[in-house]
């Protein structure tokens, strides 16, 4: 990874949504900064690949939510789980920070970290998985989560999900369990509004926030896309989930900038436009200038460098 | 003469017309209606032109079957799609314990027709939860019945079939043949012809040049038909072996009686399937075939599966793992010591 | 069914908690008495006859539970579809009032409502249905009420389940489905608090109006055993739902008396004097005298004959 | 001799042994604590002794499943208890997407030891939801293995062997044996004796007098193995036929090497279960004895199962539909022609 660099941002020009505001409160590090950028640019690559045929199969890009999982990275810990779904890059790479390790997986390469098997949407090393089924990681996180809990071990499982997965039957027969038995297990949910071409309106009644009051479960909201306020928001919960031990839900507002997968955006512009105006990219890039320009010059030519190199490698092997 | 349709839009007209003419039939599923129109673009316009009937459903598989079977008992005929064949898992209950049941476990008989669409298979790299052949789980239930699509079946005529039994049925649908031409006339290509023996239209017969007399036969669903061709195709021009290839519309209840003569005489049956080896559907087949037949047999009765492994999703490795065209080929000359 | 006898009621000692004496704010009629006193008899005569050996299988008794389906009768009509599960008998009492046919069926003899074939919890008579896997008929229930609503004839469906059936995945895609079409879903949860051996507190975090709340969907509770008085509540909600229409879930606080199945109750003596502390029936008896030891009686002697005449007849044939 | 112990009995103390032994051990499942010790009691006491490790859990058939494959992901070993094994299919995904899958699908091994009781099937009154066996459903599935309770096969040694594969696999447990008698020291009753011809214990064999040669050998689950040796017996005793009865505990992957030394010289072989027609596990076996003896097969393997029905709640119904002692008998007779 890159050196971190941090340095105080000008205070922003207060808007509508201050809160939507990044580094208004507090710097950017070079770390978080170079991160985001890796991921918005590798996500960027691959949706480039397929266009060019060099992907086969399928992928789910994370372009507009990439700093969730960066602003959670320094919470969560190497004890902790992590269960990935289908859109899952951002979060293996806040996790590893291994875009070559990934994109193998994706392209079928050697050094692919499943071996070519899993691909986009099945992952696993050591603590973090990934898995392409809706809703199954839910009971499968409060098994690891009584798994922590028993052992003491202050680890947690971290759920992330989308909003139309709220559809599954399995993630309320999950909830209801964690806290009856109160097991540490955080469900991020990355609300964007859509569940691949379904709009959150015709998928859900309610409310995220009422799914988890109706078990009794901690709830909390964020919508803002700076990562410092997210994190000194989310810390206390996060530490109460280790330490209570306790279930919580994490709902993040955010957005799918680009196609479900690939291709397949029937959204109209409106939807567009209103998608585009809350990613946080923009904004960084308005608070940070040249800095926000250099990283990710280096992000696009590293990525680029990881695509070169993966490309010209042989295909995976698997001894199955 | 003009190209033949896609099998996807046979199918997407053949539900059209379902809906079309019977104000009881409904479709219901993930992300079908427009304009997306199905994450296989089967369903596409049809939530246009029947509001109301043609429904997108939250991601909830097991609701979705319990659904269709409430609308079944309420007297309608409900359609739906599990976008991902290897979801249907989720639905086991509703299909087994309250669909298929109800039709005989209240000592007299509820009709439950309704539809459930599961676009299965490999090939596409979409991985081990994207890729799977569930039919074979699926045989043996009381009152359900299992079809596979395929690019000889009218679909129009497979669905009016199905739905007029009044019992649930699962529709298996190879995902890499809605891209496929329906071959019509009894023409695939070349000197590849197809009719069906049976009179029902269940079975379809492909041959080259001319039906009889067979070196060997194999039996395969609809997915795999295309492959079983090529490999009959290959092995009549290698081995100058003449075989006939068998394609069922309906998987199970198995229908044997009309298959009877063409395969009685053939040096070897083989079945071949897409799905991962083990309790398959060849297996069922194979056992029905080895009771009628014993007498004539002449040497056992090939199964070809896909490897005892999930599916991987790089192409070179999932290519390794599914039953593929020289799968079928190799496997034939094997038997045959060809 | 014996004559309805419509008769003024003193009004009740005011207690601790009024809202449960029945018969204080209006008349409980013959038919509702006789009918309440059907169903006790019948269920109790049910496990006389798995004590005396016979009965085999299993059967789930409603006792304590009776006013439920009793209270709700004149607000279904004929029209409704009434899905019912294990604990059914009073649910199927109370709609067709006919202890003969389910007694047939339930001992396997000629005259079985489903020849034999279902049994205690198979039932299936017109729009009435009772199956014996917790939580499958709530999307089931839903799909009918679709197709209630598309013919607008007005009818509804209205799906019994226990409180312990919540823990079912399935509940919450039905409800989510129900509020998001905007479906005539009644749900009627039977909240005995408990579900077999395990205590509410134990299978179910937070509440069942917080389930409802998560969705949207309208609410309300019922404590009271009065008849006229749950009536007069809950005819609104039964309206908004068929003629909006609309889903609602109404909770019932209620008891069971008797063991789950047969033979295998392990509740501790408190916990059984709670539940008999809550039964509608010593309260009833207290305020109708004579009157209600005149109707026991003759339900008694109904279900003692019923019981006689069904034991008598040939086995069940069924032609699969 | 002082009698032996009762299956449930058997059951309940090896999974006590293993919760004894192995701290990573849980039992969980609907209703299992003290002091109800779960529907059928095989649980009971174990709550009391393994706080915290033995739990009740809500009625969330999938939900248990899932918690289990995380249990089993971070190094544990759950056992779980479905009530009854019709409900299965509410945890079909779980089970066939997650817990076998992992093994697998992520290019490396990933170690995921559980067992998911199941008690199955009928003859008890409990109706069409409550009374199936759906072994068959479950074959087939690549890291998946199944299992039979018995009452020749020492449960401590079983559940021992199944952990320690490192794999999921299903354990399915006829109701009707919980209160049957272990069977120890070889000896059934009277003439009727058992031994382990293949050595590593999987395969018991029952016969009277001594096991060969047999005029038929029938291959029969644990839950059915009572009733396929009274028929033996009484094929003894009304024909003179000598026959011996093959009870494997685990089903699947099915482990055929050390039965052909005694199936090969048999006149007939017989595959009996409970479980209802249709693509059975029986399939699967005689699919491969078929490969492995055609030459030496004297004539077609013969299938028994329940009628293709649901099954019915009124004894004298349900009878007709189950495969009984009688069922098995009249097989035999009728393929050996006595
Ligand atoms: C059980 C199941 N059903 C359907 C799908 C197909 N599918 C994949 S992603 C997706 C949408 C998920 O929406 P959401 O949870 O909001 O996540 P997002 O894609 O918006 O990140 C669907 C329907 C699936 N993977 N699993
Ligand atoms: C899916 C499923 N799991 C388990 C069971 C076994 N079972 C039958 S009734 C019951 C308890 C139900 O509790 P509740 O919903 O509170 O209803 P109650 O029995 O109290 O009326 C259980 C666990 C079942 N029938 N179905
Ligand atoms: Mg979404
Ligand atoms: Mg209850």
């Amino acid at each position: 990874m890159s050196e971190p660099v941090t340095a105080d941002l000008p205070r922003a020009v207060p808007a509508a949504r201050p809160a939507d505001q990044p580094g208004e409160r507090t710097a950017v590090s070079g770390e978080d900064l170079d991160l985001l950028l890796l991921i918005r640019s590798f996500e960027q690559a691959l949706l480039d690949l397929f266009s060019e045929g060099r992907l086969n199969g399928t992928t789910h890009s994370c372009l507009g939510q990439e700093h969730i999982p960066v602003a959670l990275r320094p919470l969560l810990g190497d004890a902790d789980h992590i269960f990935s779904n289908h859109r899952g890059h951002g979060h293996y790479l806040a996790r590893f920070g291994d875009p070559a390790g990934l994109l193998a997986e994706i392209m079928g390469r050697e050094g692919a970290v499943c071996n070519g098997v899993g691909g986009s949407q099945h992952i696993h090393r050591g603590r973090y998985l990934s898995t392409g089924v809706q809703g199954e990681s839910m009971p499968v996180g409060a098994g690891v989560a009584l798994h922590h809990k028993r052992s003491g071990d202050g680890g947690l499982a971290a759920v992330f999900i989308g909003d139309g997965t709220f559809g599954e039957g399995a993630v309320y027969e999950a909830l209801n369990l964690a806290q009856l038995w109160q097991l540490p297990l955080l469900v991020v949910v990355e609300n964007n509004g859509i569940a691949q071409s379904t709009p959150a309106s015709v998928h859900t009644a309610g409310t995220i926030a009422g799914r988890a009051a109706a078990f009794g479960v901690t709830y909390h909201h964020v919508d803002s896309v700076d990562l410092s306020e997210i994190r000194s928001a989310v810390a206390p919960l996060v530490r109460a989930v280790r330490e209570t031990p306790m279930p919580a839900v994490v709902e993040f507002s955010t957005v799918r900038l680009g196609p479900h997968s690939k291709g397949d955006d029937t959204r109209d512009s409106a939807a567009l436009a209103f998608a585009q105006d809350r990613d946080w990219y923009p904004r960084y890039r308005r608070l940070l200038g040249d800095r926000f320009d250099h990283a990710e010059g280096r992000q696009q030519a590293r990525v680029a460098d990881t695509v070169r190199a993966v490309a010209a490698r042989p295909p995976a092997r698997w001894d199955a | 003469m003009p190209e033949s349709e896609r099998v996807v839009t046979n199918l997407n007209r053949a539900l059209g017309a379902l809906l079309d003419k019977d104000q009881r039939v409904y479709v219901l599923g993930e992300d079908i209606g427009d304009p997306y129109g199905g994450a296989f673009k089967v369903t596409r316009g049809l939530s246009t032109r029947f509001p109301g009937r043609v429904l997108s459903t939250p991601i909830s598989e097991s609701a979705i079957a319990g659904v269709a079977g409430g609308l079944a008992l309420a007297g309608d005929r409900p359609v739906i799609e599990v976008m991902f064949g290897d979801f249907a898992g989720l639905c086991f209950d509703q299909l087994y314990n309250f669909a298929a049941k109800s039709v005989s476990m209240y000592g007299h008989r509820v009709p439950m027709p309704m539809i459930v669409r599961c676009p299965v298979g490999g090939n596409r790299g979409y991985g081990p939860t994207h890729s799977q052949n569930p039919q074979k789980h699926f045989i043996g239930i009381p009152n359900l019945s299992l079809w596979e699509l395929s690019p000889l079946h009218d679909n129009a005529v497979v669905l009016d079939r199905i739905m007029d039994r009044g019992e649930p049925a699962i529709l298996f649908e190879d995902k890499t043949l809605y891209s496929r031409r329906m071959h019509r006339d009894g023409v695939i290509s070349g000197p590849l012809r197809f009719d069906f023996p049976g009179g029902d239209g269940n079975w379809a017969r492909v041959y080259v040049g001319r039906p009889d007399p067979a070196d060997y036969v194999i039996i395969a669903p609809g997915g795999l038909a295309e492959r079983a061709w090529q490999a009959a195709a290959d092995l009549l021009v290698e081995h100058e072996l003449t075989g006939q290839v068998l394609v069922p519309s309906r998987l199970y209840p198995v229908d044997l009686e009309p298959l009877l003569p063409a395969v009685r005489d053939a040096g070897l049956i083989c079945i071949a399937e897409e799905g991962v080896t083990g309790g398959t559907w060849g297996a069922e087949v194979a056992n029905q075939l080895y009771g009628r037949l014993w007498a004539d047999l002449k040497r056992p009765i090939r199964l070809v599966s896909s490897a005892d492994s999930v599916i991987p999703t790089a192409p070179h490795l999932e290519r390794e793992v599914l039953v593929q065209s020289e799968t079928i080929y190799r496997a034939v000359c094997e038997a045959l010591d060809a």
